[in-house]
């Protein structure tokens, strides 16, 4: 076993990471920008390296720094966590080079699965069924084009090199198409620096489930069971789910199968995941497969039991998978919410800022993977993923109720965040039901708010009214600081003890 | 002392008297209520509105005007609250920019592109600017039709939360 | 099933009172002294009662009123919790005159297990082995001597109607018998209005081992298997575990049957605690039955998946256990560390006052039970415990190794806890290897950390140093404000940007 | 800034420069390191010893004479630390309060019981006081012997933390 790892990561996942080394005794090596010296991760790894300055190209993006950082401080692996270096081959080649081993799949694997055309090759050549479209990817308007006519709208157009739902565009008619492309083009250049694309054939209200599987380097490998991702926004994951509501027994088999099919086509190590897109009639479609952590791989380690980090670590150390297939069972329900610093109001758009207060739910069946802390600065220059909170149940409707009250209590005052998103999603009818696609959320949720009537106003209106009047009152009080004592803040107020004078019973 | 809250179009009369310790006695539209309002972290007050009891998130938005966002298990209420005499004296002024709109970015955030030029004609939902942060690229829309009068910033620019981006009228 | 109930308590086990029942969609009415205003449970609640004065007798203690609270709301029941009116036969006879359902054992159930003599008379009638002592309770210091030597040294001097550690004396020799005594009387007395004690043979090196177990009305009973809480700080419970090192599967099923037949001796409803000493020659003799819902109930909740409170409300509501003795299943293994408001480097005095900030830890297997929150000031008028801290794992190594990282980074300032308390045992040999007893605490482990050398003194003063450092710097500041813009406070240094300089790599 | 700590019976020399930033050089004993200390809670830093990453709980006991707890990862540092100006100047002043202990309340609470009276003669670790907080009892003793000079509260009274109760002479 390593006695020491570097973890070239941020935020929630550098935590996550670190978390499962402490926990195995393993010594742990940060880095960090400059602006994250006061960052979670920093604070919590036993010893933190500067590696630059804020943008990630020129610090968690540089290879060449993060592997000097390995070899001063004598890091015999790397943990990339999401993002970042975790699907970046040449940072595979390189590790290897150096000696330092890097914890996921090989280069190989990483090349194959990450050009989404090559990826849809070698599985179908596996005998996994793939969504129709083009095989190679193409680059020029009129390609495009000709492939997206011969498909038959609608279409999706996919960055060869994508994830987390970036550089993908929908195109339901040809006038569209030209300036979807250049959108898609644009985001994947800037995401990835790969502007190539590709056509896929739309799926009409899909279901997103996915596949989580483990392999290690003596050939074996296991699936843990399906995530349901189809809550999305801007094709974005927001919420996902372990067990899926439309998956039966004997589809988990058969996409499990499939799933692993896929990773021994490549000599899969580590934790991977093959997404599938579901039709209507229960028909799978390969998707991709993301060879890395995923950042829902909460969900499925809460319905198995099984810590799928300290499983990466394991294997990349050389040992055998600690779990056969027979021993993976599901129990219970488990769903995750992504609190994003986003202004739900203002159509998401990102809020960095400085964390004034947290607080964050606790109890039974409550897991909060989080990377901030009160009085925390969230940089600009990041993901605006704050936590993902996840809600375990003996089932669905437990696991429902209990993510509904956490997210009724979870406090981030400073920033806004997506939480009211989330606790309008767990009240709605649809989602209890269970009855959604990927679309659900643009198209049926969204909607549905519109019409919606708020509750409590007169409480709203009450407590602004209260706050107005006491900040008039401290600001004419320090107008005129010759009527009382001083002036006095807001907090004194607040704080100073004060015998309540209604609802008491009994005295 | 005396409030107008605007929720959408509706106006709304709010009073708030003292009654000591944290109880005070509000009216709305005459209806009177005792609450005890206690602050247990910034901005997030505990109240007791008689025996109910909430959590009540208050956001006074930067920027002038006093608008309000509150958030109350998921629900967010937007209205505008200003002190009755404020109101009137802004009233009697008259409403001297009627017809502008200043596009301000809502976050700090880096400049990616501006989609329109100064003498340009936009109608009203068109973007207009495009801010990045946090790795993500946010069409700004200006909410009146008219021309572009001027913009203070050039692609590239960091900018500030609250800082004007670009003036339509 | 019940719309609405009236939670009896306050702090954490409100708070846990409250959760429950949110996630069932029944309304929750809290009820508060003065100084509970701001209180989380006050917070939580959908009403909030104001009961009295900070004296518990005076509030939480006082019948009255908490009945004056239920009837106004219109609560069709009333949870107590632990503590305060949980096992208060006086309190159960009232609400059922009342018309209030008391979730709980009937009130001569509590009566029975509530007299500790009564107790071992009736579970010795079902066949249930108790440890040898006395059967009446006996108040004359002459009876208790006579007892005491007819027994033999040691013997325990216990409160008839004890619990939670208090009104317990150990006494080895005759000469310490009468000032043990007037403690134990006098302990007994103010905890629980009763000053009568019982004399029992006192066991040693025992291990503290109890049986969970659930009842409903329809004659229903089941266990959940056994907690160990032999770490224990003069005799109080402070660290629990399911499952027990020393609890072989025969074991457990035959202490898990022998706790049914005490339940069935006075027709159990509800959750309840048999709890067991168990000698060296893993005999196990019953000590006494709890009455109510435990301090320690998330380890079982850890290891079974079955919310114990939910399970409380429904068979209170009339509906019949959910659960049958063959769907208990224990998975992995708990532990949960109690986190008090009290300072480990001064004997564990307690330490009421302001949090300051409040850091949770989180993260897979992690589950922390809290009542308060930053800013919160912990009165002096309850009980110290802060929160409960609960860790799982797949095995006990790994629920050690959860405990630990996370209590590394549970940060309450503004207030002594026992946190580094739990990080010293989590790390203790005896304790990783299963090895001890009920007072391996006390006697073994304070011993052994005495001896200790502690880690990175460097580092402790050198902060201290640049703390000081600063301090001295704002005051020269202050005093000679001309120098400056003005004064500065230590966050505004703290949080000052700056770029480290050191450790930089690559630039 | 110069600085002398007392851990037990040694005595260690502390000095403490400022680099700019969070940064310091600090030595100890002569031996010379940078640190870089961020305040990251109330008495809370993250401490970058060279790349060592500490997290660190720093309690200055209130009172007089410079009393320091620190806190890493469970392991509680107990030193005197103070300006080394200061500590001469005490030390030319010399020790008038030598061979009395003052008990004071170490949290706020009721007294419950004095087991001693003035005049009473006691021995070092002997019991002198019950102080009542959070439902347990706390029995209070002298490190010192001596005879019992005064007595500050009487039972039943509520103290506040660091309150005097009585004097040890």
């Amino acid at each position: 076993m390593f006695d020491k790892i570097l973890i070239a990561n941020r935020g929630e996942i550098a935590v996550r990471v670190l978390r499962a080394c402490k926990e195995m005794g393993i010594r742990t090596v940060g880095v960090f920008s400059e602006v994250d010296r006061k960052a979670l991760h920093t604070r919590y790894a036993e010893e933190a390296y500067c590696i630059g300055p804020a943008p990630a190209r020129e610090s968690y993006l540089d290879i060449d720094k993060v592997i000097a950082v390995a070899r001063k401080s004598g890091a015999q692996a790397i943990h990339p966590g999401y993002g970042f270096l975790a699907e970046n081959p040449l940072f595979a080649d390189r590790c290897e080079k150096e000696g330092i081993k890097l914890i996921g799949p090989s280069a190989y694997a990483m090349r194959t699965m990450g050009s989404k055309t090559l990826a849809r090759k070698t599985v179908q050549a596996a005998g996994v069924p793939v969504v129709p479209g083009t095989v190679e990817p193409i680059s020029t308007e009129e390609e495009v084009i000709r492939a997206a006519k011969t498909i038959g709208f609608p279409v999706m157009l996919k960055a060869t090199a994508g994830g987390g739902g970036k550089g993908l565009r929908l195109v339901r008619e040809e006038p569209e198409l030209r300036s979807a492309l250049r959108m898609a083009k644009s985001e994947a250049k800037s995401a990835f620096s790969d502007d190539s694309v590709y056509v896929e054939k739309y799926i009409e209200n899909p279901r997103h489930v996915e596949i989580q599987i483990l392999g290690d380097r003596h050939g074996n490998h296991v699936h843990l069971g399906e995530r349901e991702c189809s809550i999305q926004r801007r094709h974005q994951k927001v919420i996902e789910e372990s067990p899926s509501v439309i998956v039966t027994p004997e589809m988990r088999e058969a996409m499990g199968k499939v799933a692993i099919e896929a990773a021994r086509a490549v000599a899969y190590e580590g934790a991977g995941t093959c997404e599938f897109l579901v039709d209507t009639h229960r028909d799978f479609f390969f998707l991709e497969m993301n060879t890395r952590l995923q950042v829902e791989h909460p969900v499925t380690e809460m319905v198995t039991g099984i810590d799928i980090v300290k499983e990466q670590i394991r294997v990349a150390a050389g040992e055998k998978l600690s779990i056969r297939q027979e021993d993976v069972k599901q129990t219970g329900h488990a769903i995750e919410c992504r609190v994003y610093a986003e202004d739900p109001e203002r159509n998401f758009i990102p809020c960095p800022g400085r964390i004034t207060s947290l607080r964050v739910p606790g109890g039974p069946g409550v897991r909060d993977d989080s990377g901030v802390y009160a009085g925390f600065e969230i940089p600009i220059y990041y993901d605006p993923i704050i936590s993902k909170l996840v809600a375990w149940g003996k089932d669905r409707a437990e696991a429902i109720g209990r993510m509904k009250r956490a997210l009724a209590v979870y406090v981030v005052t400073g920033v806004k965040t997506t939480v009211p998103f989330h606790i309008r999603v767990m009240k709605n009818r649809h989602f209890i039901e269970g009855n959604f696609d990927t679309d659900f959320i643009d198209n049926v949720f969204f909607r549905e708010e519109e019409a919606r009537q708020l509750a409590n106003e007169e409480v709203a209106l009450c407590t602004a009214a209260i706050q107005e009047h006491i900040e008039e009152r401290r600001r004419a009080v320090s107008r005129n600081p010759g009527e009382a004592t001083g002036p006095v803040s807001m907090w004194k107020y607040a704080a100073r003890p004060g015998i309540p004078k209604i609802g008491q019973v009994g005295r | 002392m005396n409030y107008v809250a605007t929720i959408g179009s509706r106006e709304v009369k709010i009073s708030v008297e003292d009654l000591g310790g944290s109880n005070y006695k509000v009216s709305i539209d005459g209806v009177e209520r005792v609450v005890d309002a206690q602050m247990v972290a910034t901005r997030l007050w505990s109240v007791l509105c008689g025996n109910a009891s909430f959590e009540v998130d208050v956001t006074r938005l930067p920027g002038m005007g006093e608008e309000f966002e509150v958030l109350i298990n998921g629900d967010c209420h937007k209205f505008s609250l200003m002190n009755e005499q404020r109101k009137a004296m802004i009233r009697a002024g008259g409403k001297g920019a009627a017809g502008k709109a200043m596009i301000t970015s809502p976050m700090p955030g880096k400049v990616v592109k501006l989609l329109v030029e100064v003498g340009q004609e936009v109608r009203a939902d068109q973007g207009v600017v495009v801010v990045e942060a946090m790795k993500m690229e946010n069409e700004l829309k200006t909410a009146l039709a008219g021309k572009v009068k001027e913009t203070f910033v050039e692609e590239g620019d960091i900018v500030e939360a609250g800082a004007k981006l670009l003036l339509v009228e």
